[in-house]
C-alpha cells in the first residue's frame, strides 16, 4: 500500500464526515461527524509525515487531538444545555432564528 | 449713415424711457397712499415724455444720434452696449408712441375714474409707454427686444386687468403665449445674427449684411418676420388680437391699435437694409400681409361685439402695412404713413366704442345698440371721422395712405403686384362694409337697449381726446402725404426714394378704390340699414358667415393643432415620469426589496443548510483556485 | 540536551499579559468569594486587556520572529494586537454594565439551568451575577492576539480554536431569550468546528505540499513550484475557507445573522469587532505572506467573493426588522469592503500596495463603530430585555436625542458619510483597489455601500422622522462603563473621520509583514 | 486685510452658529432663530467682504489658505475661489438670511423643536460654502456628500406629509451619484500618482496632468453622473420633484438654489478642466440630455397639480439650459450659465417662497384649491407674477440676461440644440402663465374661500365673516360689515396680504431680480475670468465665438 492509499483513505474519511453533518440530525451525531473530518486530517498529517520522514506532522496529530478534546469539552457543554431546555438534541428543532 | 454723437436734449432722450418707467415704478411701488393722485402722474409723465420727444424730434435735423448709456452685457466677444438710437425713423415712433398715449392716458382717467383699481391702470400703461418707447430707441436688438418682450408684459398686464373674469385671463395668456412663439423667432434672428456677424447692434448687423450668404439673410428675414407676426397679429399668429379685446378700452386703443401691435412693421422697417437683400424673405412678408388683410376683413364683417369688429379691422390694417413694407424700399414709408394714420383713427374710433360702452353699461354687443347718434353727438361725429378715414373716404387721412400702399403694389407692375392690388382693393372694399356696418348698428336704427339703460355722453376728458384724434384722423393723411411729406423726414433711414414708375395711374386706383368703397357701403346699407337688426344673432346662416363669425377657424385650429396634443402629450409625459423614469428607480428599489426577501429565504434558521451552504462554498472555492491555476 | 527555542519574552508581552489575566481570572473564580468576584474579575480582565494594548504599543516598530519561528512580531501584528486588546477592553466594559439590564447583568446567573424551569424565572431577576465570562473572554483576546501573529499554520490553528471555543460559550449565556442564545451558541459551535475541520484540513495539504507548515517556507515553495501544484492550491483553499468562516465573508456567513442576532448584545458587539479583526488579520497574513509570491492564484478568487459578500450583505440587510440582525448583514457587507483593501496587496508580487495599511486602518474604524453601535443597542430596552425590533425605535429622537445621536452617527459612518471614520476607512481600502487596477469592483462596492445606506439610513428615518409608538422602549440611562465605551468610540469615530492622518499614518507604517 | 482668512471663517462661523443653536436649551425658540438670523447676516457681511477683497482681474484663485490635513492621501485643506465659486458664494450668503426671515414662524410637525431646524440650516450654510470654496478635490467631496446630512434631516424632521419617503429618496439618489464620483476621485487620484510620482488631490496640479482618453472617459463619467443626478438632468432628476416638494420652504429654496447648483458647478470647475478631451467627446451626450431636460421637463411642470412638485420640475428644465451654456464651450454661453446659477437662485427661490407663503394661506399644495388670489392679496400676486416672470426669464428680469448668454453663445457652435433649447422659452412661459392664472386671475375659489354665510338670505349674519381681509385698516371692521352685509355677498377669499415679514423676505429677492436684470455686468466681470481660464482648460478659445476673426481682430 503506497501512501497515496493513505491520503485517499483520509480524504474518503473526511468527505463521510462532511456529508454526515449535512445529513444527520442529532447534534450529537453532527458533532461526532467533525471529529471524524479532525481525526481524517490526523491521519493525512501521519501519511505526509511519514512521506517526508519528519516527525513534524505527527506532533500536529497530536496537537489536533488535544485541540478536538477542549471543543468536545465546550460542545458538549453547549449541545447539554440545550437538550436540558429542549429536551431534543435534534438540530432541526433549533431553528427561531432565521430569515 | 452717419451717426452724430449724442448732445442738447437728445442727449437726455433716455428720460423718455425713465419718465413713464418713473411712473410706473412709482404708482406700484407707493401702493394706496398714491391713489389720489396716481392717475395725474401716469399722465404727467407721459405728456412730459412727449413734450421732450417733440423738443428733441425738431433739435433731430435729420441725423441720427446715438446715445451711449452702459455696457449691458459684454463677456467673451458679445458685447451688447444699452444705448439708443435717435434717428427720424425713432422720432417719428416717439411722437406717436407719446402723443396718441398721452390722449389715451388723459382719456382713462375718465374712463376707469370710477374702477377701484384705476392706480395700478396708469402703472401699467406707463410701464408699457416706456417699454415700448425702448422698443423704438434702441440702438441694437438686444434693447429692442427688451423692448418687445416689454411690452408683451404691459400687454398681458391690461388685457388680465380685470383677471376675476376668466375670460380676460386666458386671453391674457393667450396674447403674451403667442407672442413668445413669435419672440422665439426674433430671438432666434438675434442669435442667427450673432453668429455670423459677431454683433447684435444696428450699424454693426446692417453695416455688415451684405457679407453674408443669401440663405442665410432670408433665414434672418423670416425670422424677424415671425416675431413681427407674434406682435402684430399677423398670420399665423393672429388669433390672440381679437381676444385682447377683454382688456379696458383705452388698453385696446392704446395698445392693440395704436402702438404696440404695429412693432412688427417697426421691425421690419427698421431691419430695411437686411431685408434689401432678400426677396425671398419679402416676398413672404407680402404674402403674410395679404393673407391677414383678408382674414381680417372677412373676420370683421361677421362680427358683433363692437370692439372686436375694430380688432380685426387692425388685423386687417396691419396687414396693409405689412403689405407695404413687404414691397421694399418702394412701401416702407407708404406703410409707417398708414401706421400713423391708422394710429390715429383707430385709436379714435376705439375711444369712441368705448365711450359707447361707457354709455350702455358696458355692453359690447351691437345688436343691443341703435340709434346712439342722437344721445351721444360727440362720439357720433368723432367716430364717424374716423370711420369715414378708415374706409378711405377721399382726402380724410386713410385716403392717402392706404391709396398709396395699393398703388405701391401695382407698382411691382408684374402678376402678383395685380394680384397684392386686387386683394387690398377687395379688402378695402371689405372694409367699408364691416365698418358702414358698424356705424349703422351703433348709431342708427331703432334702440334695441337692454331695459334699464340710459344712454349718456361721456365726459369731457373723455370726449376731448376723442376731438383731437377725429382732427387728427381728418388730417394726418393730408399732413403726411401732402404738407410735410414723410417721405423726406424719413430720407436719411431710407435713402432718396425713387421715382415711382406707375404701371397703373394714381388717379385711376383712387377712383377704383372709392367705387370699391362705395360698394362696400351700399351693401353695407343694404343687409343692415334697410332692416330691422334682429336683437340675437340669426343661428342659420351660411357656412360663409359661419367661418367668419369664427374669424376662419383660426382658434379651432390652434387648438386642434397645439393645444389639444399638447396637452395630451403633458398627461402622456406626466404618467411616463412617474411610472417610466421614477418608476423604474423605485421598481430597481422594489427588485432589491424583493430579491432581498427571496434571498433571506436561504437564511433557512436550519443549521445544516447552513453547513450545505459553506461546502458549497468550499467547493466553489476549491473549484475557482484549481481553474485559475490550471489555466 | 533539546536546545530550547528562543524566545523573546518582550515581543510576546501583550500576549503573556492578557493570558496571564486569563489564569488569573480562572483562579479569581474558583477563589474569590462570589460577592467579591465581580469587581475582581472586571478589574483583571481590563488589567490584561490594558496590559496588554500598552504593551503592544511599546512594541511599535518592532520586526521579530520569535518563539521558534512560531510568531511574528511585526507591523501588522502589533498594530492588530493593539487594536483588539483595546476593542476587546471596551467589550469587556459592555460586559461589565451593570445598570441596564434590572437583574444587573447582561448574563445568565446559571448557565446550566434549563431556560424556561421554575429555577430559571427565579434567577431570572435575581442579583446574582456569574463573572465565568470575564477569563472566557479574556482568553478568546488572548487567541484572537496570537493568531494575527501566528507564523505557522499550526499556532494559526490553535489560536482560532482559542479564541473560538470561548465564543461559543459566552454566545449561549445570554441572561434573557435563552432558547435563542443557547440556539446561536449550538449553531456558532457546529459550524465553527465544521470550519475547523476544514482550516485543518487545507493546513494538512499544505504540510503535505510544502513540508512545512511556516509560512515563509510555504512562500517560497510556492513561489518555486509556480502554482505549487494541486495540494498546495488546495490546502490554499481550504485554509481560506476557515478564515473566511470566521471573518464571516458570504458565502461563508450563514452562521452571522443568527448567532449576532440570539447571543447576548455585549458578545455580539465582541465577535463583531474583534473576531472580524482577527480573522482579517489572518487572512492578511496568510494571503501576503505565505502566498504572496501566488498573488495571482488568489487575486480572482478573492475578487468573486468580495462582491459576492458585499452584495449579500447589503441586500439581505434591505429586509431586516432586527437591529441586530442587521448589524450582522452589514458586518457581513463590511468584510466584503474590507477584501476590497486586501486586493490591493500590490502588482509587484513585493506587496508594495497600500492595501495592508488601509485594511488594518479600516479594521481598526470599523471595530470601533460597530461597537458603539452595540452599546447604543443595549439602552434601548422593554420588559424583555433590549427592543432591538425596529419598529420599536420609532420616534427615539424625541425620547431621548442624544442616544438618536449617537446611533445616527454610527449608522452614518457605517454607510461611510464623510467626516465618519466609515468613510476614511473605505477611502482607504477603495484607494488601495483601485490602485491595484480592481476599479470594477470598486463600482461595485460603491453601489452596495448606495445599497445598504437605505438600511442604515431606515433607521435614522425611524429614529428621527416617525412619530413615537405610544407603548415604546425605555431609554436605559448606561452606567459608567457603557459611557465609557460610547464616549470612546463616538469620539473615535468622528476623530478617525476629521483627522485621521496620525493613525493613518501609524497604520501605514506598521503596514509590513516579517517573514 | 486680505490675508484674513475670509473663507475658513465662512465655513466656520455658521458651524459654530449651528452648534450653539443646538445646545441653546429646550424653550428658548426666540433667541435661536435671532441667532440663526445674526450668523447668517454675518456670512452674508463675509461674502461682500471676500467680494471686495478680490480682484477680478487677479490670479484665478484668490484668498487661498491650504493647510495639509490627511498626509497619506495627499490632501490638504485648501480653500480659494475663482469668480465662479465667488458668485456663488454671495447667492448663498442672500439666501440664508431670506430663508431664515421666511422661516420665521414655521411650525413644525409633531412636538419638534425649531430649534433643530435653525441648526441644521447653519450647519448646511457652513457645508455649502465648504462645497464651493474647496479647491482640494477630496475636500470637495466631503463637503458634497457631508452636505447630504444636513439637508436631508430638514426635509425629513420639517417636511410635508411625505417627507421620509422624499428624504431617503433624496439620500440615496445623491448618495449613489456620491459614490460613483468617489470611484471617480480616487481614480483621479491614483492617475495622478502614477504622472507625478505623488498623488495628490489639488485642483491646480490634477488640471496639469495629461490624462490617457480612455480613462479620462471613465473617469468623466464619474463625475458626471454625481453632478447629473445634483443637478439634476434628465433621466436623474424624479428625486428633485418628490424632495422640492416635501422639503420645507425654506429647505426646498436652498436646495433647488444653491444645493443643486454644486452639480452644475462641478461641471465647470472639475469635469470641464480635468477630462477636457472627454468631455469635448461626450458634449453631445450630454447636450442631448440637456435639451432633453428643457422640453421634457417643461411639459411635465404643465402637468403637475401640486405646486411645489411644479416649481422643481421647471428648476429642472432651468437646470438644462445651464447645462448646454456649459457644454457649449463658449465664453458666452458658459459666463451665461454661471449666471444663470446665480439668478436662477434667487428667481426659483423667490418663487418657491412666494408658493411657501400661498401655502402658508391655505394649507395645500394643489394649485387647484386656490383661484382668484389677486383680487384680495395684490402684493401676493404681485410677487408671484414677478418670480414668475423671473423664471420664464423675462427681459428685464435676471434670468433673462443669463438666458439669452446660453443661448446666443451656445448657437454658434450648436445651432441645432440651441434652436430646440429655445422653444422652450414658450412652453416656460405656458407653465408659469397657467399656474399664475389658475391660482390668482379668475373670480375666487378653493380652500381659501369664505365659508357662505349659514342662511342664505340672513344677510345680517355676514358680520361675522367679513373680517377686513385686505387690511384696509383696524377700525374699518364695523364699516365694511355693515357696507356689505346688504350687498349680494360675491365670494370673497379668506386671505391676507403680505405681512411685513413677508415683505422683507420678498423685497430684496425683487430687487435683485430687477437689478440684475438691467444691470448684470459687474457680475459677469467677475466670473469671466474664471469661465475663460475654464474654457482655455478644455482648449475652447478664451476669447469667444467671434466669427470672421481676422475681420473682428483688426479692430
Amino acid at each position: 500500500m503506497s501512501l497515496t492509499h493513505y491520503l485517499v483513505l483520509a480524504a474518503i474519511l473526511f468527505t463521510i464526515g462532511a456529508v454526515g453533518v449535512l445529513v444527520r440530525r442529532n447534534a450529537i451525531v453532527v458533532f461526532m461527524c467533525v471529529e471524524l473530518m479532525l481525526n481524517s486530517v490526523n491521519l493525512t498529517l501521519v501519511t505526509f509525515a511519514r512521506a517526508s520522514g519528519t516527525v513534524d506532522g505527527q506532533v500536529m496529530a497530536f496537537f489536533v487531538m488535544v485541540v478536538a478534546a477542549a471543543e468536545v469539552v465546550v460542545g458538549l457543554a453547549i449541545i447539554m444545555s440545550l437538550f436540558r431546555t429542549r429536551r431534543s438534541a435534534s438540530v432541526d428543532d433549533a431553528n427561531l432564528l432565521k430569515y | 449713415m452717419d451717426t452724430a454723437p449724442a448732445d442738447g436734449l437728445i442727449a437726455a432722450s433716455w428720460l423718455l424711457i425713465a419718465l413713464p418707467l418713473a411712473g410706473a415704478a412709482v404708482l406700484l411701488l407707493g401702493g394706496r397712499r398714491t391713489d389720489r393722485w396716481g392717475h395725474l402722474l401716469g399722465t404727467g409723465t407721459v405728456v412730459a415724455a412727449f413734450a421732450l420727444g417733440l423738443l428733441c424730434t425738431l433739435q433731430l435735423d435729420g441725423r441720427r444720434v446715438d446715445v451711449d448709456l452702459f455696457t449691458f452685457v459684454s463677456t467673451g466677444s458679445l458685447d451688447v452696449q444699452a444705448g439708443l438710437l435717435f434717428d427720424p425713423l425713432s422720432a417719428v415712433f416717439v411722437l406717436l408712441i407719446t402723443g396718441v398715449g398721452a390722449l389715451i392716458h388723459v382719456y382713462s382717467i375718465g374712463y376707469m375714474a370710477h374702477d377701484p383699481r384705476r392706480r395700478r391702470f396708469f402703472a401699467y400703461l406707463n410701464l408699457f409707454v416706456a417699454a415700448m418707447l425702448l422698443l423704438v430707441l434702441g440702438d441694437n436688438f438686444v434693447a429692442l427686444y427688451v423692448g418687445w418682450e416689454g411690452v408683451g408684459l404691459a400687454s398681458y398686464l391690461l388685457i388680465a386687468f380685470w383677471h376675476e373674469r376668466p375670460s380676460a385671463a386666458t386671453a391674457a395668456k393667450k396674447a403674451f403665449i403667442m407672442n413668445r412663439v413669435g419672440d422665439v423667432g426674433l430671438a432666434l434672428a438675434i442669435f442667427l445674427m450673432f453668429a455670423q456677424l459677431g454683433t447684435v447692434s444696428y450699424d454693426g448687423v446692417f453695416g455688415a449684411v451684405g457679407t453674408l450668404a443669401a440663405g442665410t439673410v432670408t433665414a434672418i428675414g423670416l425670422l424677424l418676420l415671425l416675431g413681427a407676426c407674434g406682435k402684430s397679429g399677423q398670420f399665423p399668429l393672429q388669433a390672440w388680437l381679437p381676444d385682447a379685446m377683454e382688456g379696458p378700452t383705452p388698453v385696446s386703443a392704446l395698445i392693440h391699435a395704436a402702438t404696440m401691435v404695429t412693432a412688427g412693421v417697426y421691425l421690419i422697417a427698421r431691419s430695411a437694409p437686411i431685408y434689401d437683400q432678400t426677396p425671398t424673405a419679402r416676398a413672404v412678408v407680402l404674402a403674410v400681409g395679404a393673407l391677414t388683410l383678408m382674414i381680417g376683413a372677412i373676420a370683421g364683417c361677421a362680427q358683433d361685439d363692437i370692439k372686436k369688429v375694430l380688432a380685426y379691422s387692425t388685423v386687417s390694417q396691419i396687414g396693409y402695412m405689412f403689405l407695404a413694407v413687404g414691397l421694399g424700399p418702394v412701401g416702407y414709408v407708404a406703410g409707417l404713413a398708414h401706421l400713423l394714420t391708422h394710429g390715429f383713427f383707430k385709436a379714435g374710433l376705439f375711444l369712441g366704442a368705448g365711450s359707447v360702452m361707457h354709455a350702455m353699461d358696458d355692453e359690447v354687443d351691437m345688436r343691443r345698440f341703435g340709434g346712439l347718434a342722437s344721445r351721444m353727438k360727440v362720439t357720433f361725429v368723432t367716430f364717424g371721422l374716423g370711420y369715414l378715414a378708415l374706409i378711405g373716404f377721399p382726402f380724410l387721412s386713410g385716403f392717402y395712405t392706404k391709396d398709396a400702399i395699393i398703388e405701391a403694389a401695382f407698382d411691382r407692375g408684374d402678376g402678383w403686384g395685380y394680384l397684392l392690388g386686387g386683394v387690398a382693393i377687395l379688402a378695402a372694399g371689405l372694409t367699408a362694409f364691416y365698418m358702414t356696418r358698424l356705424m349703422l348698428m351703433t348709431f342708427f336704427g331703432r334702440p334695441r337697449w337692454e331695459p334699464g339703460v340710459h344712454p349718456h355722453e361721456s365726459p369731457t376728458v373723455m370726449t376731448a381726446p376723442m376731438v383731437l384724434l377725429a382732427v387728427g384722423s381728418v388730417l394726418a393723411g393730408f399732413l403726411l402725404v401732402v404738407a410735410f411729406p414723410l417721405e423726406s423726414w424719413l430720407t436719411p433711414v431710407f435713402g432718396e426714394p425713387e421715382e415711382a414708375e406707375h404701371v397703373v395711374a394714381p388717379l385711376v386706383v383712387s377712383v377704383l378704390v372709392t367705387v370699391v368703397m362705395a360698394l362696400g357701403v351700399l351693401t353695407a346699407w343694404l343687409f343692415v340699414g334697410r332692416r330691422e337688426v334682429p336683437v340675437t344673432a340669426p343661428v342659420r346662416v351660411s357656412p360663409v358667415t359661419r367661418a367668419a363669425r369664427r374669424a376662419l377657424y383660426a382658434d379651432a385650429v390652434n387648438e386642434s393643432l397645439f393645444m389639444r396634443p399638447g396637452q395630451w402629450l403633458t398627461r402622456a409625459l406626466v404618467f411616463f415620469d412617474n411610472r417610466g423614469v421614477d418608476g423604474a428607480v423605485n421598481g430597481l428599489a422594489a427588485t432589491l426589496g424583493g430579491s432581498s426577501s427571496r434571498l433571506g429565504r436561504t437564511q433557512t434558521g436550519f443549521v445544516r443548510s447552513y453547513a450545505l451552504s459553506m461546502l458549497g462554498g468550499a467547493v466553489v472555492v476549491a473549484g475557482a483556485l484549481l481553474a485559475v491555476t490550471a489555466g | 540536551m533539546i536546545e530550547a527555542p528562543a524566545i523573546s519574552l518582550a515581543a510576546l508581552a501583550p500576549l503573556l499579559f492578557v493570558f496571564g489575566a486569563a489564569c488569573v481570572g480562572v483562579l479569581v473564580e474558583a477563589f474569590a468569594p462570589r460577592d467579591v468576584r465581580h469587581p475582581v474579575q472586571v478589574a483583571v480582565a481590563l488589567v490584561g486587556t490594558i496590559g496588554g494594548l500598552v504593551t503592544s504599543l511599546l512594541l511599535a516598530g518592532e520586526r521579530q520572529v520569535t518563539a521558534g519561528g512560531a510568531l511574528a512580531v511585526d507591523g501588522p501584528a502589533v498594530f492588530l494586537q493593539a487594536t483588539i486588546a483595546g476593542l476587546g477592553a471596551l467589550s469587556l466594559l459592555l460586559f461589565a454594565e451593570r445598570s441596564l439590564d434590572p437583574a444587573r447583568s447582561a448574563f445568565v446567573a446559571a448557565a446550566a439551568v434549563p431556560a424556561g424551569s421554575p429555577r430559571d424565572r427565579e434567577l431570572m431577576t435575581a442579583p446574582r451575577v456569574q463573572t465565568e465570562v470575564y477569563p472566557l473572554t479574556t482568553f478568546a483576546i488572548g487567541g484572537m492576539m496570537l493568531f494575527v501573529a501566528a507564523n505557522d499554520l499550526l499556532v494559526m490553528f490553535v489560536a482560532l480554536e482559542v479564541l473560538s471555543l470561548p465564543l461559543y460559550l459566552i454566545s449561549g449565556l445570554a441572561r434573557r431569550r435563552r432558547l435563542l442564545s443557547q440556539e446561536a451558541a449550538v449553531k456558532y459551535f457546529l459550524l465553527g468546528a465544521f470550519a475547523s475541520a476544514f482550516f485543518l484540513y487545507g493546513l494538512a495539504l499544505v504540510y503535505g505540499a510544502t513540508g512545512s507548515i511556516r509560512l515563509s517556507v510555504i512562500r517560497e515553495a510556492s513561489a518555486s513550484e509556480a502554482g505549487g501544484g494541486v495540494l498546495l492550491v488546495l490546502g490554499l483553499a481550504l485554509l481560506v475557507v476557515g478564515l473566511m468562516f470566521k471573518a464571516s465573508v458570504a458565502p461563508f456567513h450563514a452562521w452571522t445573522p443568527d448567532v449576532y442576532q440570539g447571543a447576548p448584545t455585549p458578545v455580539t458587539a465582541f465577535m463583531a469587532a474583534c473576531t472580524k479583526v482577527a480573522a482579517f488579520g489572518a487572512i492578511l497574513r496568510l494571503l501576503y505572506v505565505a502566498f504572496g509570491t501566488s498573488e495571482w492564484t488568489w487575486r480572482p478568487l478573492v475578487y468573486g467573493i468580495a462582491i459576492v459578500s458585499m452584495v449579500v450583505g447589503a441586500v439581505l440587510g434591505l429586509t431586516q426588522t432586527d437591529l441586530k440582525r442587521m448589524l450582522a448583514y452589514s458586518s457581513i457587507a463590511h468584510a466584503g469592503f474590507l477584501l476590497t483593501g486586501v486586493l490591493g496587496y500590490g502588482s509587484g508580487a513585493d506587496g508594495t500596495g497600500s492595501g495592508l495599511g488601509a485594511t488594518m486602518f479600516y479594521l481598526l474604524a470599523y471595530g470601533l463603530t460597530t461597537i458603539g453601535a452595540f452599546a447604543v443597542l443595549t439602552l434601548v430596552r422593554d420588559g424583555d430585555g433590549e427592543a432591538t425590533h425596529l419598529s420599536q425605535w420609532a420616534g427615539l429622537a424625541r425620547r431621548s436625542p442624544l442616544t438618536a445621536a449617537v446611533m445616527a452617527l454610527f449608522l452614518l459612518a457605517l454607510a461611510g458619510i464623510p467626516l465618519t471614520s466609515g468613510f476614511t476607512g473605505k477611502f482607504a481600502v477603495f484607494r488601495a483597489a483601485i490602485d491595484d487596477g480592481a476599479w470594477p469592483l470598486v463600482v461595485v462596492a460603491l453601489l452596495a455601500s448606495a445599497v445598504a445606506a437605505f438600511f442604515y439610513l431606515r433607521v435614522i428615518v425611524l429614529m428621527y422622522f416617525s412619530e413615537p409608538a405610544v407603548d415604546g422602549p425605555t431609554i436605559g440611562v448606561p452606567g459608567l462603563p457603557t459611557t465609557l465605551v460610547l464616549a470612546v468610540t463616538v469620539t473615535a469615530t468622528v476623530v478617525l473621520g476629521v483627522v485621521p492622518g496620525a493613525v493613518l499614518d501609524i497604520a501605514e507604517r506598521a503596514a509590513r509583514f516579517v517573514g | 486685510m486680505s490675508d484674513f482668512p475670509y473663507l475658513l471663517t465662512m465655513i466656520a462661523v455658521p458651524a459654530v452658529g449651528a452648534a450653539a443653536v443646538a445646545a441653546l436649551p429646550r424653550g428658548r425658540e426666540g433667541t435661536a432663530r435671532q441667532l440663526a438670523l445674526g450668523v447668517s447676516l454675518v456670512v452674508l457681511l463675509l461674502a461682500v467682504l471676500t467680494t471686495i477683497a478680490f480682484d477680478a482681474g487677479g490670479e484665478r484663485f484668490q484668498l487661498t489658505t491650504s493647510v495639509s490635513w490627511i498626509p497619506d492621501f495627499g490632501v490638504d485643506f485648501a480653500l480659494g475661489v475663482d469668480g465662479i465659486a465667488l458668485v456663488m458664494l454671495l447667492l448663498i450668503g442672500v439666501l440664508v438670511p431670506v430663508v431664515v426671515v421666511a422661516s420665521w414662524r414655521d411650525e413644525p410637525t409633531g412636538r419638534r423643536s425649531m430649534r433643530a431646524f435653525w441648526a441644521w440650516l447653519l450647519l448646511l450654510e457652513s457645508m455649502m460654502v465648504g462645497v464651493f470654496a474647496a479647491t482640494d478635490v477630496f475636500l470637495f467631496y466631503v463637503f458634497f456628500e457631508a452636505m447630504l446630512v444636513p439637508m436631508y434631516f430638514l426635509i425629513g424632521s420639517f417636511g410635508g406629509p411625505r417627507r421620509q419617503y422624499a428624504a431617503v429618496k433624496f439620500f440615496l439618489y445623491s448618495l449613489v451619484g456620491g459614490l460613483v464620483m468617489l470611484a471617480a476621485v480616487i481614480g483621479l487620484y491614483v492617475v495622478s500618482a502614477n504622472e507625478l510620482g505623488e498623488g495628490t488631490f489639488a485642483f491646480d496640479a490634477l488640471r496639469q496632468i495629461e490624462i490617457d482618453p480612455g480613462v479620462q472617459k471613465l473617469l468623466f463619467l464619474g463625475f458626471f453622473v454625481a453632478f447629473a443626478i445634483k443637478a439634476p438632468l434628465v433621466p436623474f432628476h424624479t428625486w428633485l420633484p418628490d424632495s422640492g416638494a416635501e422639503a420645507p420652504i425654506g429647505g426646498a429654496v436652498l436646495l433647488v438654489g444653491v444645493l443643486d447648483k454644486v452639480g452644475t458647478f462641478g461641471f465647470i470647475r472639475y469635469c470641464l478642466p480635468l477630462f477636457p478631451d472627454a468631455s469635448r467627446d461626450l458634449a453631445p451626450y450630454v447636450l442631448v440630455l440637456a435639451v432633453a431636460g428643457i422640453l421634457y421637463a417643461a411639459l411635465l411642470a404643465m402637468g403637475q397639480s401640486d405646486m411645489k412638485r411644479l416649481v422643481s420640475y421647471t428648476s429642472i428644465a432651468h437646470f438644462g439650459f445651464i447645462a448646454l451654456g456649459i457644454f457649449a464651450f463658449t465664453t458666452e454661453a458658459t459666463t451665461g450659465a454661471v449666471l444663470y446659477m446665480v439668478n436662477h437662485g434667487i428667481a426659483t427661490g423667490l418663487l418657491f417662497l412666494v408658493v411657501g407663503m400661498l401655502i402658508a394661506r391655505g394649507g395645500s399644495r394643489l394649485v387647484g384649491d386656490y383661484g382668484g388670489v389677486a383680487t384680495q392679496a395684490p402684493l401676493l400676486a404681485g410677487v408671484f407674477l414677478i418670480a414668475g416672470l423671473a423664471s420664464l426669464a423675462l427681459p428685464g428680469t435676471n434670468s433673462f440676461v443669463s438666458e439669452f448668454l446660453v443661448l446666443i453663445g451656445s448657437f454658434p457652435t450648436r445651432p441645432v440644440f440651441t434652436v430646440l433649447a429655445t422653444v422652450g422659452i414658450v412652453l416656460a412661459a405656458l407653465y408659469v402663465l397657467l399656474l399664475y392664472q389658475r391660482t390668482m386671475h379668475g373670480p375666487p375659489r378653493g380652500v381659501l374661500l369664505e365659508p357662505a354665510p349659514e342662511t342664505p338670505a340672513g344677510a345680517t349674519g355676514a358680520g361675522d365673516g367679513a373680517t377686513p381681509a385686505t387690511g384696509s385698516g383696524g377700525g374699518a371692521t364695523a364699516a365694511t360689515a355693515t357696507l356689505e352685509a346688504p350687498a349680494a355677498a360675491p365670494a370673497r377669499l379668506r386671505v391676507r396680504d403680505l405681512s411685513r415679514r413677508e415683505l422683507a423676505v420678498a423685497a430684496p429677492m425683487v430687487a435683485i431680480v430687477i437689478a440684475l436684470g438691467f444691470y448684470p455686468q459687474p457680475l459677469i466681470d467677475l466670473i469671466e475670468p474664471a469661465v475663460a481660464a475654464t474654457m482655455s482648460d478644455v482648449g475652447a478659445d478664451p476669447a469667444g465665438v467671434s466669427p470672421q476673426a481676422p475681420v473682428e481682430g483688426t479692430d
